[in-house]
């Protein structure tokens, strides 16, 4: 290909099973769309969610983590998505402690039935995460330098 | 008992009757009411069907003042139409920061919006106030009907006005019922009588009064209670005129409740005002003073 | 090595027109371990399908990724598929090209670039997937249904006759639910009744149907196939398996209690069936706790039992209910401070019940018609001797108590006369003292010999009289002297003490004070006292230390002395008391104001210096209080005292001398009446303990108090108190004639009438005496109930919407003929209050002009419910249609928003209704008011475009469906979920609708949303085949992608323990070898069945040695390895 | 009359200022009139209060600024009170006829005359003045003999003053008045 291609950040989003997979799948269903970046691993509930997954995305190379999960009160297993808020408050923390912008690691609750929110969501954050640029934190690669040198905006 | 008072502009006139009998029985029971110095008229439903900002601007200048002359009280306001557009623009100036910077630009003066503005009604129906108007009734008005008249603005939009509830309230009601009078059960105690028209469009708004004064007659009532000077001057003014033209035969005074009040803690009718009234409301309350005797 | 197949589904176009299918595949093959790489135009297909079997098998794959659809649309199928196969089936991913590829971008090449990243994730993680192995678990074949309406019925029926057992759950005494309150249904007009209590019937006669009424279910556990579930049996208060539901105890209650089937439109008994057609057909008691009057009465007299016996007319039944715990009826009811009254529910409205007054009535009118008879001891006569020491209401009562049961008792008195203070101490204008002697004689009669003149310590000591074979004291000795001013000159002539003043007064000595009486003191014997005196002739004044407000003396003695003309000097206290040669002739008093209140409330008063003042007196009386005499007990060798100079005596009566009790003023302080009868009660009933070596209770049999707010009462017709008749005042200054005359016959009953029934039942226990099988358990209790299911439906229906608090344009339930649909069903039922008439609640006339309101409550975002209830468009057309049918001449208007009358021949009713006559009106009605007893209806037709209005006689409200109460604490119990409106969520609004999210929960009917009784039953149907297809496996197939432990690396924090909603998880000690020995420690350990796999355990374990299968940490790592390549 | 919907999309945009200063959601009614039932006025208006709101959503703007029954209304807040999709009906009247007056429609012009009167009689005083603004009313409107006879009764009783009260800041109202007004119709 002769053009150039744009700099794509790459969003990696945890979806439960029970609500925001169920949406993102309705979302489908209603030909919605949404920017190709995004990138959904499916797990029974967000609170599987280990925090080493997060870290590991980061070290990968991944630009933003996305966990998405039921409405509080609503969770399919009761009570996980209560222990997934507890958990990304202290993540949310840590990371920005480390100096990654807490737009980069996001907690959002999507039902089963709201696909246009789970559009809305990924639109915004594609767009959030698009302006921030590469992630430079936790990369293990030696390369970093160069691919914000590769950045197109610059 | 200690309030900063809004008179309001009916109070010095046509509302004569009920600014005598709320100082009497505030003076009986204890209640000090201090006014605000240079308050100006609230505008009315002229104000506000002018411009929004007009009524904002009004009173917003008598709230600043009250805020800045007596701090820790609240208003009480007798007159039901400026207790309105007093609450309106209180609650405009809560709703958010924007609204009250633009309040204090428009007025020209410091104003937060910290000084509850409350009724009559209110003020009354507080425990400390029930309590002292129960020991101050030495003439009770054994078995009088009253039929208590709310109307709109005491009880509509209900979250500016607050009433005990929109369609049915009974503060007026319990606070009557003090007296020895017996609060009839009624269904027009919230209705329109047309007040802001009774000037300038009076063949729409005189049939109201016609079936606010029907509904208290079929119902037994003997004298209709208000808590307005506008609704009272109406209900009243009116009475006469409309048994004329339309052979109607209603013989219902209207008093203020304050007068109520006035009256079984030993005022005597002429005191508060009774004989100012349009329609006669002398004789019955001759005849439940005289019949009402010391033992409940 | 592994070998993975990966097959590309075009799904049609829907995949291959937003994606390079062919890219995809070029791209598959050299992802690692990737051996074999395909395309298909529906790999979902039977052909499809096929070739992956069969590129298995060519290539000997040992895992498969299909990129296709949704895994929630076909992970299943390919599952299955594999089942077939080598591969185990959870060697298995689906990459999702479908739905979040191909459907939802619109730039082809980079859909395809996101579809080879998805691809290669799903390689990634499949390369990790493990063989998995479900488990199994046992079913229990009985299913729990909640809600014992149509749709619990049908559920359970259909449950049952597929052969499982079914325990039915209903709140209600019978099950039934709403539909038999219907009278027709719509739109057929079969007969409600007619088509649902045979199913009540057949529930109850079904071989594997248990039914529980009034039962509710408290808590459940487990899982699906492996409920467990503790059902609260609530107290009926009858014996179920002795009622033979013939209805006497029905007749012989009398109670008026709100008909709740009836919907308030009629009355039914404290003891009552739910209706006649109940099942099952046995009565329960309505019971909420004690009523106020007897919870706050010291003696807990049965008061509510006794107004409610009063209110029938069974006065001898009332007076045996008093007699059950006092034969003082008669003195009680002129002279008790009746705390009853003081806590009567009708303060809260208006005034409360006479209820003293009442009993006095009661007495009264037997004595005048010569029917105050004897009481009849039914007891064995018993040998043992009880002495009793003191004759006032506490001996008195507790003689009269332990004389009905048999026992031989002997009352010492000091005095000439028996009585106590009721004799010495009340003047005979409050009571009339040949009524105590009556009263006494009733005892007397019982056995119960009196020994007047009789002091002990001088003619009789506790030793003779235990050598006399006494075995048990009472002593009830009262407090019969005053305590002392404690001021100068107090021992002048002329200062008298009131108990003595009185004693002299009553006993007939004819005391004669002087000319000016002051009387010290603000108690009631102050009271007695100085209106005593003033009958003397004497100009009488009391002086009192505090104000009007802290008078301990009751506020109605206070007014009828003062009506007599006893003048008081209140905040005014003696200081000292002044005589001439020995005689007294004046107090110096001072004067006081209030000061702070002290730790009891009351304020002290506190003398204003300089402000004294002196009175001139001729006769100075001190009522300032009472003390216990000791010298006599003293002399009898008793010497135990408190430190108030009581007698030492715990609650229960009992003193340190094992045989010795004692009660009353003389162990209380001056006390009240009551009191000292409740003392007397608990007295009898210790010694009897003593004597016969038994442990029952010492206080009466008590539930806690019923109380009703106010807001309960608000629809309750006021109606003033009874009015005393008191003699002229002339005669009340002058003579002791009893100054209060009592109720006659008519003002007492309509008195008692006034009762609120604030407990229902009144415990006046007319039932126990008509109830031939005796099968009335007045003291039963709530019972728990622990039983196993394997499924559980949930059937709890609908309630009306509370209109009236939020309708107050309508009157909010101010109108009695402004009722509901429901309501209307009650009336034009033929077994409802009135017996199929369609008539007026206000005057049972007959309604002409009947207006029905549709969506009250519903479709009212800012009053009620956003939703539309369903049912009430058709059901208001039924009305419309019995209106015009019963009522000739009739005619009824329907104010619609819309008509919705989807369903079959709903819309061909409607147009029957209409032809009928009914006039429909497009428009909400704004306001309804009543004027000249007609109902004014004001809407607007807004077809017409003019505001309309409908002078009516009746008004029927179609209001909304909310769910039924307690639901969403049932959600809670069982861990399912409600909507907004708490209506309960269905797993899928199309494809679930009668399963819930938890596995082996299901709902049928108006619970889960609102609904007419076809779907309900079809629901109920579905349902139960669900169960059934439960029930028919004898053990179920776990789910195997759960959470699994791995020993060696758990430190046994249990960190996960707490995380798991389920509480699958628990520590298990293991044992292992560390070096040459054996160590035991506490690792975590997964129940298999308990264990739903969400994963939040893993996700928690901080060395990683819980692991969730199938969703494993490599897994997830592969896959977010992949994603970032 | 037939009546053309296709409003221009200005007008639609202009009824949607109009209806969000009175936070009215048009789309939330569905015409079941339970304001008009409930209006003490509606006997007198020309349109029913529910037709006001179905001109709006039908995007008759110009029907319902020149109708009568938006000065008709006496602002009794019933209708609002009751609605039951929350449409506050008695706010946008006010709207309405606040945008009325903007463009100098007055199509009942006594109504209009008193707000006039009354709000000059502020201007004047600082506090309103029964007995001035009466007899204004009476000769601006041409009701020359309106409610005469009820004045002597006035009089005797001492319920009128001809002094009239005034403020003592009378600048400080005015100054107010003017700022509010600027933008509004001067009254």
């Amino acid at each position: 290909m002769s053009v150039i291609k744009e700099w794509e950040p790459k969003i990696l989003v945890f979806t439960c099973n029970w609500c925001t997979y169920t949406g993102a799948d309705l979302a489908g269903l209603n030909r919605m769309k949404y920017p190709e970046n995004v990138r959904l691993v499916r797990v029974p509930c967000s609170s599987r969610v280990n925090p080493q997954f997060i870290l590991r995305a980061f070290m990968k190379g991944c630009d933003g983590v996305l966990v998405c999960g039921c409405h509080p009160g609503d969770c399919h297993y009761v009570s996980g998505n209560y222990f997934t808020r507890r958990r990304f408050m202290l993540m949310q923390r840590l990371l920005e402690y480390n100096g990654v912008d807490p737009a980069r690691f996001q907690a959002r609750w999507i039902s089963g039935s709201e696909a246009a929110k789970f559009r809305d969501t990924m639109i915004r954050v594609s767009k959030e995460i698009k302006a921030l640029g590469p992630n430079t934190k936790f990369r293990e690669d030696w390369y970093v330098k160069e691919a914000i040198a590769n950045e197109p905006s610059k | 008992m200690k309030y900063s008072y809004f008179p309001g502009c009916a109070m010095k006139g046509a509302g004569k009757a009920y600014d005598f009998s709320i100082k009497y029985v505030t003076k009986k029971i204890g209640m000090e009411l201090l006014e605000i110095d240079d308050w100006n008229c609230c505008g009315a439903t002229a104000a506000h069907s002018t411009s929004a900002d007009l009524a904002l601007g009004l009173n917003a200048r008598t709230l600043a003042l009250a805020e800045a002359q007596y701090p820790d009280l609240e208003i009480a306001v007798p007159c039901a139409a400026c207790y309105s557009a007093l609450r309106s623009a209180l609650f405009s100036a809560r709703s958010s920061k924007e609204k009250l910077a633009k309040i204090q630009d428009l007025i020209e003066m410091p104003y937060e919006g910290k000084n509850e503005v409350i009724s009559f009604l209110e003020t009354f129906s507080r425990p400390d106030a029930m309590k002292a108007i129960t020991e101050n009734v030495v003439k009770p008005l054994g078995g009088l009907k009253v039929a208590c008249y709310y109307g709109c603005l005491t009880s509509r939009p209900a979250k500016i006005a607050g009433p005990d509830d929109v369609e049915n309230p009974m503060q007026m009601d319990d606070i009557v019922a003090l007296t020895g009078a017996i609060s009839v059960d009624w269904a027009f105690k919230t209705e329109c009588c047309g007040g802001a028209h009774h000037v300038s469009y009076q063949k729409g708004a005189v049939p109201l009064v016609d079936r606010i004064l029907r509904n208290a007659q079929a119902n037994g009532a003997e004298a209709i209670a208000t808590a307005c000077p506008l609704c009272c001057l109406n209900l009243d003014m009116r009475q006469g005129e409309l048994n004329k033209k339309n052979g109607t035969d209603y013989n219902i005074p209207i008093y203020y409740f304050t007068e109520l009040l006035a009256m079984s803690m030993g005022a005597t009718p002429k005191e508060v005002g009774v004989e100012k009234h349009f329609f006669p409301a002398l004789s019955l309350m001759e005849k439940y003073l005289v019949k009402g005797g010391s033992a409940v | 090595m592994s070998r993975i197949g990966v097959f590309v589904c075009h799904c049609g176009s829907n995949i291959a027109s937003g994606v390079h299918i062919d890219k995809v595949v070029e791209a598959a093959k050299l992802f690692p371990n990737v051996v074999y790489c395909e395309d298909n135009k529906y790999t979902c297909s039977e052909p499809g399908q096929f070739k992956i079997k069969a590129a298995i098998v060519e290539h000997r794959l040992d895992r498969v990724v299909v990129c296709t659809c949704s895994p929630r649309m076909h992970e299943s199928t390919f599952r299955k598929m594999l089942k077939g196969t080598t591969i185990n089936p959870y060697m298995l991913e689906v990459a999702n090209l479908r739905e979040q590829c191909s459907w939802v971008h619109t730039d082809k090449d980079k859909a395809t670039d996101k579809a080879i990243s998805l691809v290669r994730m799903a390689a990634a993680k499949v390369n990790e997937n493990t063989s998995l192995f479900p488990s199994k678990i046992k079913v229990t074949k009985r299913a729990l249904v909640i809600g014992g309406g149509i749709a619990g019925m049908q559920t359970a029926l259909d449950i049952a006759d597929a052969g499982h057992q079914v325990t039915l759950v209903e709140r209600e005494p019978s099950i039934g639910g709403k539909m038999v309150m219907l009278d027709k249904t719509f739109p057929t007009m079969d007969c409600s009744a007619c088509i649902s209590t045979p199913k009540m019937v057949e529930c109850s006669s079904h071989p594997n149907i248990t039914i529980m009424t009034s039962s509710e279910v408290e808590k459940v556990d487990g899982y699906i196939g492996n409920f467990q579930a503790i059902i609260r049996q609530k107290a009926r208060y009858v014996d179920h398996s002795l009622c033979k539901g013939c209805s006497d105890c029905m007749d012989a209650c009398p109670v008026q209690a709100r008909n709740n089937f009836d919907l308030g439109l009629g009355k039914r008994k404290a003891v009552y069936t739910l209706f006649p057609q109940a099942v099952p057909n046995k009565a329960v008691i309505e019971k909420k706790g004690a009523s106020p009057c007897k919870f706050n009465c010291p003696a807990h007299l049965d008061a509510h039992g006794y107004m409610a016996l009063t209110g029938v007319g069974r006065y001898e039944e009332a007076l045996g209910v008093v007699r059950r715990t006092t034969p003082f009826a008669g003195v009680l009811g002129r002279v008790c401070f009746h705390p009853c009254e003081e806590n009567c529910s009708r303060n809260k409205i208006d005034q409360p019940l006479a209820i003293a007054t009442v009993k006095r009535f009661l007495a009264d009118n037997a004595r005048k018609s010569g029917k105050l008879g004897k009481i009849a001891v039914t007891a064995e006569p018993k040998d043992q001797k009880i002495a009793i020491i003191g004759s006032g209401p506490a001996g008195l009562n507790c003689a009269y108590m332990l004389a009905l049961e048999g026992y031989k008792v002997t009352v010492f008195e000091a005095l000439p006369k028996p009585g106590g203070m009721l004799k010495v101490g009340i003047p005979d204008y409050r009571l009339d003292k040949a009524v105590l002697a009556e009263e006494i004689k009733l005892i007397e009669d019982m056995g119960v010999e009196i020994k007047c003149n009789t002091r002990i310590g001088k003619d009789i000591s506790f030793k003779a009289l235990r050598g006399k074979g006494y075995k048990a004291f009472f002593i009830a000795i009262g407090a019969h002297t005053d305590s002392k001013l404690n001021v100068p000159g107090e021992d002048a002539l002329g200062v008298v003490a009131g108990v003595d003043f009185l004693r002299e007064s009553n006993l007939g000595n004819n005391p004669k004070p002087g000319k000016r009486v002051i009387v010290v003191g603000g108690g009631n014997v102050a009271m007695d006292a100085a209106r005593t005196a003033l009958r003397l002739g004497s100009d009488v004044t009391v002086l009192y230390r505090r104000s009007e407000a802290e008078m301990p003396a009751n506020a109605l003695e206070i007014d009828h002395a003062r009506e007599e003309g006893v003048k008081f000097e209140f905040l005014a206290a003696p200081m000292e008391i002044i005589s001439e040669n020995g005689k007294l002739s004046g107090v110096k008093s001072i004067r006081n104001r209030l000061g702070e209140p002290d730790a009891k409330g009351r304020r002290s008063p506190v003398p204003i210096p300089g402000s004294e003042f002196i009175l001139g007196v001729d006769t100075l009386i001190k009522a300032i209080g009472q003390k216990v005499v000791q010298e006599d007990l003293t002399a009898a060798g008793f010497t135990l005292y408190d430190r108030w100079g009581n007698i030492a005596a715990n609650a229960e009566t009992k003193t340190e001398l094992a045989d010795v009790f004692a009660g009353g003023d003389a162990q209380t302080g001056p006390a009240t009446v009551i009191e000292a009868i409740a003392a007397g009660n608990k007295a009898a009933k210790a010694i009897m303990n003593y004597l016969e070596g038994t442990e029952l209770p010492i206080e009466p049999y008590l539930m806690p108090e019923a109380t009703v707010e106010a807001d309960e009462l608000k629809n309750v017709p006021r109606a003033a108190r009874g009015r005393m008749p008191m003699i002229p005042i002339q005669d009340r200054r002058s003579t002791f004639k009893e100054a209060e005359l009592g109720f006659d016959e008519k003002t007492a009953v309509a008195e008692a009438l006034r009762c609120v029934n604030c407990a229902v039942c009144s415990e006046c226990r007319a039932c126990e005496t008509a109830c031939q099988s005796k099968a009335i358990l007045r003291e039963q209790e709530d019972e728990l109930i622990t039983q196993d299911f394997g499924a559980i439906v949930v059937t709890t229906g609908y309630e009306l919407i509370d209109w009236a608090p939020l309708y107050g344009e309508y009157g909010g339930g101010r109108y009695p003929d402004v009722i509901t649909g429901l309501q209307f069903e009650r009336l034009v039922n033929a077994s409802g209050p009135t017996e199929g008439h369609i008539l007026r609640p206000s005057d049972q006339t007959e309604p002409k002009n009947v207006v029905i309101i549709k969506c009250v409550g519903s479709r009212d975002e800012n009053k009620g419910k956003a939703y539309c209830s369903r049912a009430c468009c058709m059901y208001g057309a039924k009305h419309a249609h019995q209106v015009l049918d019963k009522i000739p001449d009739s005619r009824c208007y329907v104010f619609y928003m819309d008509v919705r009358t989807a369903g079959k021949g709903y819309e061909e009713f409607y147009g029957r209704t209409r032809e009928d006559g009914a006039m429909y009106l497009r428009g909400r009605v704004a306001k309804i008011y009543q004027e000249g007893g007609k109902l004014i209806c004001k809407g607007e037709d807004s077809l017409l475009g003019k505001a309309v209005t409908v002078e009516a006689d009746m008004v029927v409200l179609e209001t909304a469906m909310v769910p039924s109460p307690g639901v969403v604490k049932l959600a809670g119990i069982l861990g399912i979920s409600t909507d907004p409106d708490k209506w309960l969520n269905e797993a899928h609004p199309k494809l679930r609708p009668v399963e819930t999210n938890s596995a082996g929960i299901f709902l049928a009917g108006t619970c889960q949303g609102p609904k007419d009784i076809p779907d309900t039953v079809a629901q109920a149907g579905a349902a139960a085949a669900k169960v059934s297809a439960l029930f028919s496996n004898d053990e179920l197939e776990t789910n195997p992608m759960i959470s699994k432990v791995i020993d060696e690396k758990c430190s046994g924090c249990g960190l996960c323990v707490g995380c798991c909603p389920y509480t699958a998880i628990s520590l298990q000690e293991i044992e292992e070898r560390v070096g040459a020995l054996r160590v035991k420690r506490l690792v975590a350990s997964v129940n298999h069945a308990l264990c739903q796999g969400c994963g939040a355990c893993a996700g928690a374990c901080r060395p990683g040695a819980i692991d969730l299968q199938g969703f494993s940490n490599r897994q997830l790592l592969e896959e977010v390895d992949a994603l970032c390549l | 009359m037939e009546i053309s919907l296709n409003t221009p999309a200005a007008t639609l945009a202009e009824i949607g200022t109009i209806v969000d200063k009175a936070h009215v959601e048009l789309h939330k009614c569905y015409q079941c009139g339970k304001c008009t039932a409930g209006c003490p006025m509606a006997d007198s208006m020309d349109i029913t209060p529910r037709e006001v709101i179905r001109h709006l959503q039908l995007g008759l703007l110009a029907e319902v600024l020149r109708c009568e029954a938006v000065w008709v209304c006496a602002s009794c807040h019933t209708c609002s009170a009751r609605c039951p999709n929350e449409v506050d009906v008695a706010h946008l009247m006010e709207v309405l006829r606040q945008e009325a007056k903007k463009r100098n429609i007055t199509p009942v012009p006594d109504v209009d005359k008193f707000a006039r009167i009354f709000i000059s009689n502020i201007r004047s005083f600082g506090k309103s003045h029964e007995v001035v603004l009466c007899a204004s009313y009476n000769v601006w409107s041409g009701h020359l003999f309106q409610d005469v006879m009820t004045f002597p009764h006035l009089v005797m009783n001492k319920l009128v003053f001809f002094k009239p009260h005034v403020v003592k800041d009378k600048t400080a109202v005015r100054r107010i008045m003017d700022k509010a007004l600027k933008g509004a119709d001067k009254a």
